[in-house]
């Protein structure tokens, strides 16, 4: 019988101040956990109170500028409280060290003044919903947002703080894995989440900061009317664009590299199978990273920019997507003769495949001058993003949580809820936003409160899959919180994986490691060393 | 040195296995640092050298009147400080504590001297109306939107400014700690990561210097 | 010529939609080829290698050259492919045909407004002759709008302070919708 | 483990090298000044920014060590570089050529001062040369939903 050690890293110190003190990377990872599911649940209600609204072509129940500030906020909180965080802030802070066999981050007071700065950055976010709410979508395009009379400056502020929440956990990363692996472990020997992690790391390290004189530029144009980026001040608005994207083009790949990077760990876990091109899937990660910096300009295909700056970012664009396709391909690969188990990581693991395939292919046709010229900014584009998003981020997020839950708590959560909450999610968010697809191709205009009778069926059937996606979130809450009274202990290691985390008890102890581990093997072989699941023992 | 029983020196943080892999991580991160540093001016420069190659004749009109000789007098007073802050480090390295004091003493006094004279930079631009964005009023300037110059100059060296200010105070801690013996010749991590962070500001300055005061 | 729509594209009535909605359908069905290729070795080797048992050894398996080098290789070719076929569509949308009748285009909160060469003017309505190409030099008073014919796959955005342009030439007569498609405020929708 | 810290000590250059480094820097400083006075048209551009690159590759190298410490931190800095480069080259592929097709795309922005827009006569100007009338209008574009 698998028992719950005495002492780990939840209960060796006790009370609300050595929480909100601790420097330990697991305990931060948690307090991140609170906070940014958090916020997941309001930007959450936000979009399902827009799918409610588009229910009928006319107004249902809020109005117009309502509207515009739902989609905003939903937008908003979305990417900086959430998304963006969400898996290094998480999932990296608990598992990267104990991963790489280190006993903490580089950096330890960093790691917790990061999640002060979160918290401070999502308190500027949370006034400007009280003060007004904002409404110019979340990429504050000019001159819009240096003329709307909403809460702006207060929005772009919070956004600029949780970039050094955001930098400051990239930073830490990158030295932990230069400088904090065990001994023996060579670049090639991580665990690939690690090489994902540390490919995402960089993207913050370097773009972030450009975002933040992006928004305090934009924020002196409204205080003092700089003239950079607002046309009556002789300024360009499509340069701001360009400062936009260069920070949020790569953004979106700290987005969908950590969730890459979890996909990697959950197929080899829970199939028991060596990984599929190691190599190949550690330089596409820097290879994404890479691309990921000059390409901003596709957002803009229609904005405006020459000719000549278009067809370079098209061109540049598809050398994103040859990396892409190989981590797709090299997972498939992966199943191939393996020992594959449905447990629940897995099955976000294939929801994964299937919902990033479609992502990842519909970015093609954005990526065709031509085409996106009749797609750009319509629900294709929200839909194509959705299916990255959500489909390749959210999923492998939900993956990863599921898969490490274990390793937090010590505690398992009720298996039959968890795939029938997968189910629901998946098939809920197909209803959703497949149908977006169709009526963007059609023509549909996304930020549109009021629409055209003919996208009716469509917008009605988009918004019934976003409620059975809610009732599958809910019922995700319940069994994740009743698992940590009633869940049965987990052991050790419950999927038998190999990676160091799974070697240490469940919950870690305070320090990880009481002797850092000498490493001679390659995290994934499974075709040589056998690890049971402690699952079965009971 | 102080030393824990198990014979760690007293500056070790635990999750280190050795001093030399403690003192690399912070140097790694401080350059971490530098690099967002430098991106973050970044945008700036990207912000002068797009409205520079739009409006060219108006930034050489432009430039005639912020004044060399203060601009000229200030990136002699920063590169000075540069070398008494190298100084200072080497001084540590050295174990001349006192020494050490009295270089962070003459970078504080340069940097000082460096903020005076922007002070009265400032102030004369502030009489003429040399201001950035809608607050400009100053009107011997030909070309096209000449008010875009004064925005670029003014967040350049005002964010450059708030970094000599941080540095100025950083120093100042040096100070009282190097006094209360914190450093030693095996451990001066602090001093060495100010004295990177300074060279950096110092380095921003080189190029912002060129591009206002000499190539307008 | 399609004119009545099929289920992903809405009708085509301009010169270039066939262009569009021709590269639109080999990106749509070769994706389709890929995807299904994706999705169905992953559910079929899911079933075929599902777990039989506890703490089975696998197979070492971990790379294979040859596939590797297929699997980048070609679908660079089909990017590029992708790729020129777009620029190419992309170019014939943005030079304009030398004859082609000018009419100014402005944008503002919240409406559009039209002045052909001969003085006229109309508001949210544009009045075009068929199978002429039709040149639109646009300009908004306040914020970025978006001129956007779905029917006639012509999408601008439209700027302050500066002029843009494009053009189409319909095929055929009828009515048709005009969106903005850039977020401006209140009365986008 | 404290042995470690012995074995690794640190490079200690010498007080001549940081002195001489401080004198070039302020040499190059009053050459780029006096240079500036010189006219040499779009050069004196290029002069004073190659003097300024100098004299940066002096602090980063001698000053900040980059010459003596661990080469990751070179490449960490140059990236920035790299990125900062690409950022400012690829922003000007749109901004410089914008009037490539046509040249009234990029008309407006350059030659406004403070927000004025052209007047109508300009583009009734324009459309002067075109001739063919709305008559044979049958085709109606709406905008209302």
């Amino acid at each position: 019988m698998n028992k719950i050690p005495d002492t780990h890293y939840l209960n060796c110190k006790k009370g609300i101040k050595s929480w909100l003190t601790t420097v330990d990377h697991k305990r931060i990872g948690i307090l991140y956990l609170f906070s940014i599911m958090f916020f997941f649940f309001v930007g959450g209600m936000f979009a399902v109170l827009l799918r409610l609204e588009l229910l009928t072509p006319n107004e249902l129940y809020i109005s117009s500028d309502t509207y515009n500030q739902f989609f905003t906020l939903h937008g908003a909180i979305m990417i900086f409280l959430f998304i963006i965080p969400a898996i290094p802030a998480i999932l990296g802070n608990f598992v990267l060290p104990i991963m790489i066999g280190a006993k903490d981050v580089a950096f330890p007071r960093l790691n917790l003044a990061s999640w002060y700065i979160y918290i401070v950055g999502a308190l500027f976010a949370v006034f400007s919903l009280v003060s007004g709410g904002v409404d110019t979508g979340w990429t504050f395009y000019t001159p819009y947002s240096t003329t709307t009379t909403t809460s702006v400056i207060s929005i772009t502020l919070g956004a600029f703080i949780l970039g050094f929440s955001s930098i400051f956990t990239g930073l830490n990363f990158i030295v932990t894995v230069h400088k904090l692996r065990s001994p023996g472990m060579t670049w090639f020997k991580m665990p690939l989440f690690v090489w994902g992690m540390y490919a995402t790391a960089l993207i913050q390290v370097l773009a972030t900061p450009v975002l933040g004189i992006t928004l305090a530029l934009l924020i002196m144009e409204r205080l003092i009317g700089i003239g950079i980026f607002d046309p009556a001040m002789g300024g360009d608005p499509v340069l701001f664009q360009h400062f936009f994207w260069f920070y949020s083009h790569p953004a979106v790949y700290i987005m969908i590299l950590p969730g890459m990077a979890i996909i990697s760990e959950m197929i080899t876990a829970h199939s028991h199978k060596k990984i599929f091109g190691y190599k190949a899937i550690a330089y596409s990660s820097l290879g994404i990273a890479f691309a990921s910096f000059i390409v901003w300009g596709h957002h803009m295909f229609t904005s405006g920019q020459s000719e000549l700056a278009a067809m370079i970012f098209s061109f540049l664009t598809f050398f994103v997507a040859i990396p892409s396709g190989i981590k797709v391909f090299n997972w498939v690969a992966t199943l191939y003769k393996g020992s594959i188990a449905f447990t629940t990581p897995m099955l976000y693991t294939l929801a994964f495949l299937f919902l990033f395939s479609i992502g990842g292919l519909t970015g093609i046709f954005l990526g065709a001058l031509s085409v996106d010229i009749h797609l750009h900014d319509t629900y294709f584009i929200v839909a194509h993003f959705h299916y990255v998003m959500v489909g390749g981020t959210v999923i492998a997020f939900l993956g990863g949580l599921h898969h490490w839950w274990p390793k937090m708590w010590g505690r398992m959560y009720n298996e039959t809820l968890a795939k029938i909450s997968c189910g629901l999610i998946f098939v809920g968010f197909n209803m959703t936003f497949f149908t977006q697809f169709i009526m963007g191709a059609n023509g549909m205009p996304r930020r549109y409160h009021l629409y055209d009778e003919m996208y009716r069926p469509f917008h009605a059937f988009s918004t019934y899959g976003s409620m059975v996606m809610a009732v599958g979130f809910f019922l995700m809450a319940y069994y994740l919180i009743r698992s940590l009274y009633n869940g049965k202990p987990a052991g050790n290691n419950p999927w038998g994986a190999l990676t160091y985390e799974w070697a240490v008890s469940s919950p870690p102890p305070e320090h990880n490691f009481d002797d850092i581990p000498i490493t001679d093997h390659g995290p994934y072989d499974y075709d040589k060393v056998v690890a049971k699941s402690t699952l079965t023992e009971n | 040195m102080s030393q824990t029983q198990d014979g760690h020196p007293s500056f070790l943080q635990h999750h280190f296995s050795d001093v030399e892999q403690q003192r690399e991580s912070a140097k790694l991160g401080m350059w971490l640092f530098l690099v967002t540093e430098i991106l973050l001016f970044g945008g700036l420069f990207v912000f002068y050298a797009i409205y520079r190659a739009w409006h060219p004749e108006m930034f050489i009109n432009a430039h005639t009147v912020v004044n060399i000789g203060m601009g000229t007098t200030n990136t002699i007073v920063l590169i000075t400080s540069s070398v008494t802050m190298a100084l200072a480090i080497r001084s540590m390295q050295l174990g001349k504590q006192s020494q050490t004091i009295w270089f962070l003493v003459s970078t504080l006094l340069l940097a000082g001297t460096f903020m005076v004279v922007k002070y009265f930079e400032y102030a004369h631009k502030f009489d003429l109306g040399q201001l950035p964005g809608k607050f400009y009023t100053f009107t011997g300037i030909e070309g096209t939107n000449p008010h875009v110059f004064f925005s670029a100059y003014f967040l350049m060296t005002g964010l450059h400014g708030i970094h000599v200010l941080i540095g100025m105070g950083i120093i100042v801690w040096l100070i009282i700690k190097t006094r209360a013996g914190m450093f030693s010749p095996q451990y001066y991590t602090h001093i060495e990561m100010t004295g990177l962070y300074w060279h950096l500001v110092d380095l921003i300055w080189i190029f912002l210097f060129p591009l206002f005061y000499l190539v307008g | 010529m399609d004119t009545t729509g099929t289920f992903w594209m809405p009708p085509s009535h301009s010169t270039i939609a066939g262009d569009v909605d021709g590269l639109f359908y080999f990106i749509l069905y070769t994706s389709v080829i890929i995807f299904a290729l994706v999705v169905g070795l992953s559910a079929y080797f899911a079933f075929k290698y599902r777990r039989r048992g506890e703490a089975v050894k696998t197979d070492g398996l971990d790379h294979n050259v040859k596939l590797e080098i297929f699997w980048t290789v070609i679908p660079t070719i089909l990017v590029m492919i992708v790729f020129v076929w777009g620029f190419k569509t992309y170019m014939k949308i943005n030079v304009v045909p030398k004859d082609a009748y000018e009419i100014k285009v402005t944008g503002q909160k919240w409406f559009w407004s039209f002045d052909y060469p001969e003085g006229g003017n109309s508001i949210n309505e544009i009045v075009v002759p068929v199978d002429k190409p039709i040149k639109l030099l646009m300009d908004s008073k306040d914020v970025i709008h978006s001129f956007f014919v779905p029917d006639f796959r012509v999408k601008m955005d439209v700027l302050p302070n500066r002029y843009s342009i494009t053009w189409f030439e319909a095929t055929s007569v009828g009515e048709f919708n005009l969106f903005c498609t850039e977020f401006c405020g209140k009365g986008h929708s | 483990m404290t042995q470690n810290t012995h074995t690794n000590e640190p490079h200690i250059l010498p007080l001549s090298l940081y002195l001489g480094i401080g004198a070039i820097l302020i040499g190059l400083t009053v050459v780029t000044v006096y240079v500036s006075f010189i006219h040499f048209g779009a050069f004196n551009l290029l002069i004073a920014m190659l003097i300024a690159t100098v004299k940066a590759s002096l602090v980063a190298m001698y000053f900040m060590h980059l010459k003596y410490d661990n080469k990751l931190y070179m490449v960490f800095f140059l990236s920035a570089l790299f990125f900062l480069a690409t950022f400012i080259v690829i922003t000007m592929f749109d901004t410089l050529r914008r009037g490539d097709i046509y040249e009234i795309k990029s008309g407006a922005i350059r030659d406004a001062v403070i927000y004025d827009k052209l007047s109508v006569d300009t583009v009734q100007g324009i459309a002067d040369s075109l001739s063919v009338s709305t008559d044979t209008t049958d085709v109606v574009i709406d905008s209302s939903k």
